[in-house]
């Protein structure tokens, strides 16, 4: 692998990583999808390059994928959810965006530092991407919990997929079988969470979760 | 022969006990009087009370149960046994083998046991007031006694009360701290059983503290001599014991001829004499404890023998 | 012969499944218990023959339970002797509820596993593999556990089969790490593999005080002892004399079985716990049993005692065997296993009165009952007898096992152990206070609940039992008393039994002259029980035919002289909390922290003085309460875990794989 | 073989068929017969696997020791519970708790459920296990929520995020260990058939596998329901119904943790990775004390037994981490039986629910009195769940505890503590819903109490006697764990 495919495959995880912070700094819902659009596209672009690169033609379609549904259709459907349900437009954060920021670097670190770590054998842009993966991954998960909307949840799941596709795209030669699946598993996510969000809109006046968190079935 | 010679020598020591109890009774009683600078009476009188008692019919309470006639006779007979099976002027008994002293000590329980029982039978306050003192006296002085008893047994490689007496009376045995600890354990225990001065008073009969006559304070006529001569009875199976264990110098040898043992005979009621004088000058020499600090009494005389098994116990090893 | 013990075990269980059907019919219990009593009878008679036959043991193997192991099953000498008291015992109680289980108001909450609780006993007593052992033990105690709950609409019942329960699960986790470490990494499950291997001394150790959590929970050994003075009451009365009398009994089974016969000399070596434990519980279970004024949780406690006295026994048995001391060995195993049977016999027979008592007065407290012995007659007969006997007094049988025991307890000074010479005579003071204490006991037992006058309507008018539980309790009185009379047949034939455990019998018994029993030697100590019988009969006849004939037989019957007082409210008697007053004053105060409250009022009031004692127990209020709380709280801490919400429990989530991941990156 | 399909294509065919038809058959008697008769179909071409041989692996199915274990008694509960499912939902329909529509979309979902299931359990790929289990979560959120209560809808909201964040966690695992294979077997598919994996497992990066064992255990660890994982699993079982909580216990817990068993087969094959044994070990520990703490205070019998479930995953994961013949063997029998057990008791929880009108365990009271059969069931069954003999989940706690004290000796005791923790905690339960005076409705009730007596008297069966093809096959299972 020639040194310039590296540093593309690189700089375009780099970028995902980098819009998954920005994501972080958002506080507006509005904002946080059109950023998430942002990094559904370097997703799309990552993938293709890594198509290019593995000489792999299904993975053309991952990105496509990616692409359609990510950074077209979802943030649009979900800003037609928060405009029909009229829900607050604010982020509500439950750890400041600072802190949030700061515990996000340190999951980088260590994911940085774990990958180096693991992967010594194998080649440097499997183990690089995997790096930038597994940040995504844990600042995807790390927005689902330090975010108390619904929608930013969602958004934060996304992204963690997101990470999960970018880690697939970069195995080598991973069948095709689980990008489809993967694909499938968000359409799927997508359309039940609106199913629920659709129900919960029937019984509650907000989607938030901590409303729902009221019916505990046993309570206090 | 020495089969006739041995049950004679049994039966003998058998009548004896039930002899001289009502005599030691009446020693003691006389003797607290003179000390009082009292007439007293005659120290045959509970000869004489016994006697009246037997002939004079018996009042029993309505809801009286069999076993409340049983007991007096039942009561007796028991001490009456464990009385017998005391060394008293010779050792080597015919029918020593029957109990040793763990056992002897065991019949003085049970008599207990139906006396108390006795107490609670008709249901009256002062019955069972004597009977739950009665018992709880018992539950400390017998522990006590038996402790006592190990060390004795200790001593000799043996809870046959024979072989211990014989032992002791040998020479092998010096002063020995353990049995001057098992003596005065053996004392106390003594005084609270026969319901003596300091733990019980016998010559009361309508004061709270009383145990023993509380209990039997129901009893008339033969029942009531039948206790009391059982009362008597055990009073002298503790002299005696006391007596075999501890200053046991005279007491015949088995196979030893007739005289020795007339001998030994004679050295016993010396023996009773003095434990009855001992006894009485102790008595008026202290004062009756309240009921509750008994225990603490018998807990000193529990301490006390085990403290000595205890030296034993170690000192075998020494 | 191990066949024969097994089919009677299976018969008895597949009687508990046919009444199951046959519960609702009339007369299902009579066919039932008297099923029961045919065939427990049938199993004591073939564990005496072996035992008297003297036959080599008897094995047996079935293709079921842990599958590569099997279920063995095997009758030798000290199962046969188990096999022997389960049997007798069953057989006796059964016959007593062919009467008394007409009272069951709900038959077939108990008829189901009546019979079934007993074929459970056997099958643990032949059982010779761990898995078959602790299965067959935990269905005795699930078994058990449902009998108590016959009267299940009792808030106390509810809670003392709870604690039973519980306490049973932990023994047997206790009994299952044991067979763990004999079994080893290997799986031995089977006893002669466990037999065959020489364990470590520390190993000993540890299975031995596993098998005192285990076995002695079981039994009632303090400070696990909490759920039997609850249980056993609870249960209808044939079933408390069943668990106090005979289950215990396979507790301590168990015990030997692993203490003497699987680990061997490895558990020896430490008998100081196990007699320190012994004399602790019976001097701690006749102190309650004094405090207590319910009649069959009074006689559980005295259960809890008896178990101490027997655990003595075994203690001193381990010392010397330990140090070879074969023929004292042999005496403190003999002794061990006569108070087994004994208290298996007058324990079965007191709670058997026990249940006629409750079943004529409708009542368990003691404050209610008096004067049953004009109403009750042959009850009372019998019930004076089982309380002389469990007093230890002579001529019963309770007399001559602790007499033993006080025998072997007097050769200890030959140990060449310090500390167990130290600790012996200790031992031997708490046994003899536990002895008296309990005769303090049983006189306020009877004296409060047959003597005296009657303190209630029912008392008063109480009507005997039945003559099937009376001829059931008279057959054990008579044991109570041969076994008493002529302890030497017991020795002798107890005498196999010891040689499998500690390598020694005694010396033969039944060849003295007069049949008098000679444990060691007959310069050193003898006792007789039919010769004190003989001289006591006599002499008390003697005494009384004399007086008659030639004093006077005159007799009046007048009211109560009380001095002079006027005997009217039965009140005014001694009860049982009144009767152990002294005693709870001398021994309470320090032990149950007991305070009595006496409230007087103002001189010319007319309101009631009041008289309060309260107590504590120490160890279910310092221990168990203590445990109860600590699991409310953590319960109460972890629960707050059930009401996060989705975010936090993500947050869990997350938490736990950064944390996972630090421990990948800080790993070498 | 005459047949057109091996025993395998049935197993997936005749679900997916079923649930076709199914979504689009009206009426409820014939469509509650067709899901019994699907299920017992699906079971007999289990069953037949036992009979005819197994077919050899391929590159999506494989059949071995391990897995059929998991198949026969997949589709053995799934029939049972569908018989119970009949008679149960029957009930749902008479007090309108569930409408005609709702019924054809539970049926429909029940066979996607079990579709998903068998698929996890026969295929070979990872990949295509990853999906599968994926399937049989949806569809259980589906039928958790189908009461559309607000608490239904909220278990079953909870349910699918913390469910789905397992998925993607499971997700990047299975990618991590295409990842270390890759280097070995050669880019493609078949670096992800698992039985191309084990045996060259040992030249695999041994760190890559282990961060991918940290992920899988993570997501199938949510699904088994580990603690701190298992906030999802009370709920789901408390509020949906309860054929399906039983199936949910007694299958889906199964099913994830068979999942887990097929990595930790690949972890051990190489030596140098981090043994999982400590990982699994203390996961299951922290399950049992926790869940027994969870017991004491619930007050709803569903999620009293949800909790319970949750417990004995943590026992079953606790001796698969200790390994070794005898601890891998109890644990297998352990969760066989926890599945058999725990669906009978679901079966009589159920009916019970429907009668006294309610979940709460104030309120159910002297069931052996009122309820007879029922209440005695629920006695035998929580007994048998607690460990009490003579019952097959004994047997499996006496191997795991005394094989374990020898080895580990505080594991041990902490294991102990946790079992009587819980007995405890089951016990008062069951004390009071059977015992004393019985409350609410007392009339008798028509109960379908076939299933629970065959789960019962199994479980009973084994905890006597184990047939000894049973013992081989299970012994052989057992080494194949290591």
């Amino acid at each position: 692998m020639s040194t310039l495919s590296f540093d593309i495959a690189h700089l375009l995880a780099g970028g995902m990583l980098l819009v998954s912070f920005m994501m972080i700094y958002q506080t507006r819902l509005y904002a946080l999808l059109n950023v998430f659009a942002l990094h559904a596209v370097m997703l799309a672009l990552s993938v293709a390059w890594q198509a290019v690169v593995q000489d792999a033609p299904h993975l053309y379609v991952t990105a496509a994928i990616a692409l359609f549904f990510k950074a077209i259709l979802i943030p649009g459907a979900l800003h037609r959810i928060i405009q029909r349900m009229g829900i607050h437009r604010q982020v509500e954060q439950v750890v400041g965006t600072g802190a949030t920021m700061l515990l996000g670097m340190g999951l980088v670190a260590l994911s940085t530092v774990l990958m180096l770590k693991l992967t010594s054998g194998s080649d440097a842009l499997a183990r690089e991407d995997l790096a930038f993966a597994l940040s995504i991954v844990l600042l995807g998960f790390l927005m689902m919990i330090t975010r108390r909307n619904a929608v930013s949840q969602v958004v934060g799941f996304m992204s963690l997929e997101n990470g999960l596709i970018l880690a697939a795209a970069g195995a080598q030669g991973m069948p095709l079988v689980v990008e489809i699946s993967v694909a499938f598993s968000v359409l799927v996510a997508f359309i039940v969470i609106g199913v629920f969000l659709f129900r919960i809109r029937e019984r509650f006046d907000s989607v938030d979760v901590t409303v729902m968190d009221d019916f505990r079935g046993e309570k206090r | 022969m020495e089969l006739i010679f041995n049950l004679l020598v049994q039966g003998l020591q058998m009548f004896l006990v039930v002899a001289i109890a009502p005599l030691v009774a009446g020693v003691t009683h006389r003797m607290r009087a003179r000390l009082l600078r009292k007439k007293g009476a005659s120290i045959w009188q509970p000869y004489r009370d016994l006697l009246r008692l037997m002939r004079k019919e018996v009042v029993l309470a309505e809801n009286a149960s069999w076993l409340f006639r049983a007991v007096p006779y039942l009561v007796f007979a028991a001490t009456w046994v464990a009385a017998a099976l005391i060394p008293t002027f010779a050792t080597g008994l015919q029918f020593s083998w029957s109990a040793d002293l763990i056992a002897i000590v065991a019949l003085l329980g049970s008599a207990r046991f139906f006396l108390a029982l006795a107490g609670m039978d008709v249901g009256t306050p002062f019955g069972g007031l004597g009977s739950s003192r009665e018992m709880m006296i018992a539950a400390l002085a017998e522990p006590a006694m038996m402790l006592t008893v190990f060390s004795l047994a200790l001593l000799a490689g043996s809870t046959q009360l024979s072989t211990v007496v014989e032992y002791l009376a040998g020479p092998g045995v010096g002063l020995r701290v353990s049995l001057g600890m098992a003596l005065v354990a053996l004392v106390i225990v003594a005084l609270a059983e026969n319901a003596r001065i300091p733990v019980d008073n016998p010559s009361t009969h309508l004061e709270l503290t009383m145990v023993h006559e509380a209990m039997v304070l129901e009893y008339s006529g033969r029942h009531l001599a039948m206790i009391e001569l059982a009362a008597a009875l055990k009073l002298v199976l503790y002299l005696s014991l006391i007596a075999a264990l501890f200053v046991p110098f005279g007491i015949a040898a088995p196979g030893q001829g007739v005289g020795p043992h007339l001998l030994g005979l004679l050295y016993y009621l010396v023996k009773m004499l003095v434990g009855a004088v001992a006894l009485a000058t102790f008595e008026l020499s202290i004062a009756k404890m309240r009921v509750f600090r008994i225990p603490e009494l018998l807990g000193a005389a529990l301490m006390l023998s085990l403290l000595g098994t205890l030296l034993l116990f170690v000192s075998r090893s020494l | 012969m191990v066949n024969l013990v097994l089919g009677g075990a299976l018969l008895l269980m597949m009687l508990g499944l046919a009444s199951v059907v046959l519960a609702g019919r009339a007369g299902a219990s009579k066919i039932v218990y008297g099923a029961s009593a045919l065939l427990s009878a049938l199993v004591a008679v073939v564990g005496l023959v072996f035992l008297l036959s003297l036959a080599p043991s008897s094995t047996l193997i079935l293709p079921i339970g842990l599958p590569w192991i099997g279920a063995h099953f095997r009758l030798d000498a000290l199962a046969a002797f188990f096999v022997i008291v389960v049997g007798f015992g069953s057989a006796i109680i059964s016959i007593y509820s062919i009467g008394y289980g007409r009272h069951e108001a709900e038959p077939w909450r108990v008829l189901p596993f009546y019979p079934s609780f007993i074929g459970a006993m056997l099958l643990v007593v032949i059982a010779d593999d761990a898995f078959t052992f602790l299965l067959s033990w935990e269905v005795m105690s699930l078994l058990s556990w449902a009998l108590v709950l016959a009267h299940h609409r009792e808030q106390a019942v509810r809670s003392a089969s709870l604690v039973y329960l519980i306490m049973a699960a932990m023994g047997t986790m206790a009994l299952i790490l044991a067979f763990g470490l004999l079994a080893g990494p290997v799986g031995g499950y089977d006893f002669d593999h466990m037999r065959s291997v020489a364990e470590s001394p520390l190993l000993g150790a540890i299975v031995v005080i596993l098998m005192l959590v285990g076995a002695g929970s079981k039994a009632g050994i303090v400070p696990l002892h909490v759920w039997l003075p609850q249980a056993h009451p609870a249960a209808p009365s044939q079933v408390s004399a069943m668990m106090s009398g005979i289950m215990t009994k396979v507790a301590i089974y168990g015990f030997i079985r692993v203490t003497f016969d699987l680990l061997g000399g490895a558990a020896w070596w430490m008998p100081e716990i196990v007699l320190a434990v012994g004399a602790v519980t019976a001097v701690m279970g006749v102190l309650y049993a004094l405090m207590q004024h319910d009649l069959k949780r009074l006689l559980a406690y005295h259960t809890v005692e008896n178990i101490g006295i027997i655990f003595i026994g075994l203690g001193l048995a381990m010392a010397f065997r330990h140090y070879d001391m074969n023929a004292a060995a042999a005496l403190a195993m003999v002794a061990a296993l006569f108070h087994i049977l004994n208290h298996s016999v007058f324990k079965s027979l007191l709670f058997l009165g026990a249940g006629a008592v409750q079943n004529a007065t409708g009542s368990r407290d003691m404050e209610e009952m008096g004067g049953l012995i004009h109403r009750m007659p042959v009850t009372s007969v019998v019930f004076l007898v089982g309380s002389i006997a469990i007093s230890a007094l002579p001529p019963f049988n309770g007399f001559v096992s602790e007499w033993l025991t006080f025998q072997a307890i007097l050769l200890s000074p030959d140990l060449p152990d310090w500390g167990l010479r130290i600790l012996t005579p200790g031992v031997g003071g708490m046994l003899a206070l536990a002895a008296a204490l309990a005769a303090a006991c049983f006189v306020k037992v009877y004296g409060v609940v047959f003597l005296g006058r009657a303190r209630s309507s029912q008392a008063k008018t109480a009507q005997e039992v039945d003559r099937w539980s009376l001829a059931a309790m008279a057959v054990l009185a008579v044991v109570c008393l041969l076994a008493g009379i002529f302890p030497g047949f017991v020795i002798d034939a107890l005498s196999p039994v010891s040689h499998a455990l500690v390598q020694s019998s005694m010396p033969v018994q039944t060849t003295d002259p007069w049949l008098t029993i000679t444990p060691v030697a007959s310069g050193r100590s003898s006792y007789n029980g039919l010769l004190v019988l003989l001289f006591i009969a006599g002499s008390a006849s003697f005494a009384a035919w004399a007086i008659h004939r030639f004093a006077s037989r005159g007799l009046r019957r007048a009211p109560a002289w009380d001095c002079g007082f006027v005997l009217d409210a039965p009140n005014t008697q001694y009860g049982a909390a009144s009767f152990a007053q002294p005693i709870r004053r001398t021994f309470g105060t320090a032990v149950f922290r007991v305070v009595e409250h006496v409230s007087m009022p103002r001189p010319g009031s007319t309101a009631p003085a009041k008289f309060r004692v309260t107590m504590r127990d120490p160890v279910w209020d310092g221990f168990f309460v203590r445990i109860g709380g600590g699991v409310g709280w953590l319960a109460d801490k972890a629960n707050r875990l059930q009401f996060l919400t989705i975010r936090k429990y993500l947050s869990v989530v997350f938490t736990l794989l950064v944390l996972l991941l630090l421990v990948l990156t800080l790993w070498n | 073989m005459s047949f057109p399909f091996g025993p395998v294509e049935l197993i997936l065919g005749i679900p997916a068929v079923a649930a076709v038809l199914l979504a689009v058959l009206p009426g409820y008697r014939l469509t509650s017969w067709l899901n019994v008769g699907a299920s017992l179909a699906s079971f007999l071409a289990a069953a037949a696997l036992l009979v005819v041989g197994r077919p050899a692996p391929s590159a999506f199915f494989l059949i071995d020791e391990l897995n059929i274990v998991f198949v026969v008694l997949n589709t053995f509960v799934g029939f049972t519970a569908a018989c119970f499912s009949a008679a149960y939902i029957a009930h749902e329909l008479e007090t309108g708790r569930l409408t005609p529509v709702y019924l054809r979309f539970y049926h429909a979902m029940y066979q996607v459920m079990m579709f998903g299931m068998n698929l996890v359990l026969v295929t070979n790929n990872i990949g295509l296990m990853w999906v599968a289990i994926e399937l049989a979560t949806l569809s259980t959120v589906l039928m958790v929520g189908i009461y559309r209560t607000p608490e239904a809808l909220e278990a079953a909201w909870k349910y699918f995020i913390l469910g789905s964040v397992g998925i993607a966690l499971a997700l990047f695992g299975t990618i991590l260990v295409y990842l270390a294979a890759q280097p070995v077997l050669g880019e493609g598919a078949a670096a992800m058939v698992f039985t191309n994996l084990l045996p060259r497992a040992a030249e695999f990066d041994p760190m890559i596998l282990n961060l991918a064992f940290v992920f899988l255990i993570l997501g199938y660890g949510t699904k088994v329901g580990l603690a701190p994982l298992h906030a999802w699993l009370p709920d789901a079982h408390a509020e949906g119904p309860t054929p399906i909580s039983a199936v949910l216990s007694g299958l889906l817990l199964n099913v994830a943790l068979y999942a887990v068993l097929r990595f930790k087969m690949l972890m051990t094959a190489n030596p140098e990775t981090l043994a999982p044994g400590p990982l699994m070990i203390t996961m299951g520990l922290v399950s049992l004390i926790f869940a027994a703490l969870m017991l004491y205070r619930r007050r709803d019998i569903k999620r009293l037994f949800a909790y319970s479930s949750i417990e004995h995953m943590g026992i079953i994961v606790f001796a698969f981490g200790m390994g070794g013949p005898l601890a891998n063997f109890a644990g297998l029998l352990h969760m066989v039986m926890h599945s058999l057990t725990k669906s009978a008791i679901f079966f009589s929880v159920g009916h019970i629910a429907q009668i006294k009108g309610s979940q709460k365990t104030a309120e159910i009271r002297g069931l052996t009195h009122s309820h007879p059969a029922l209440g005695w069931a629920l006695v035998v069954g929580v007994l048998a769940i607690a460990g009490m003999p003579p019952f097959g989940v004994f047997m499996s706690e006496f191997l795991i505890i005394s094989s374990t004290f020898s080895r580990a000796p505080f594991l041990a005791l902490i294991f102990v503590a946790g079992l009587l923790l819980a007995f405890g905690a089951l016990l008062m339960r069951l004390t009071g819903f059977a015992f004393g005076e019985p409350t609410g409705n007392l009339q008798p009730v028509k109960a379908s109490m076939a299933p629970l007596y065959i789960h019962m008297g199994l479980v009973l069966l084994a905890g006597i006697y184990l047939p000894g093809p049973m013992v081989a096959w299970f012994q052989a299972v057992a080494r194949l764990l290591g």
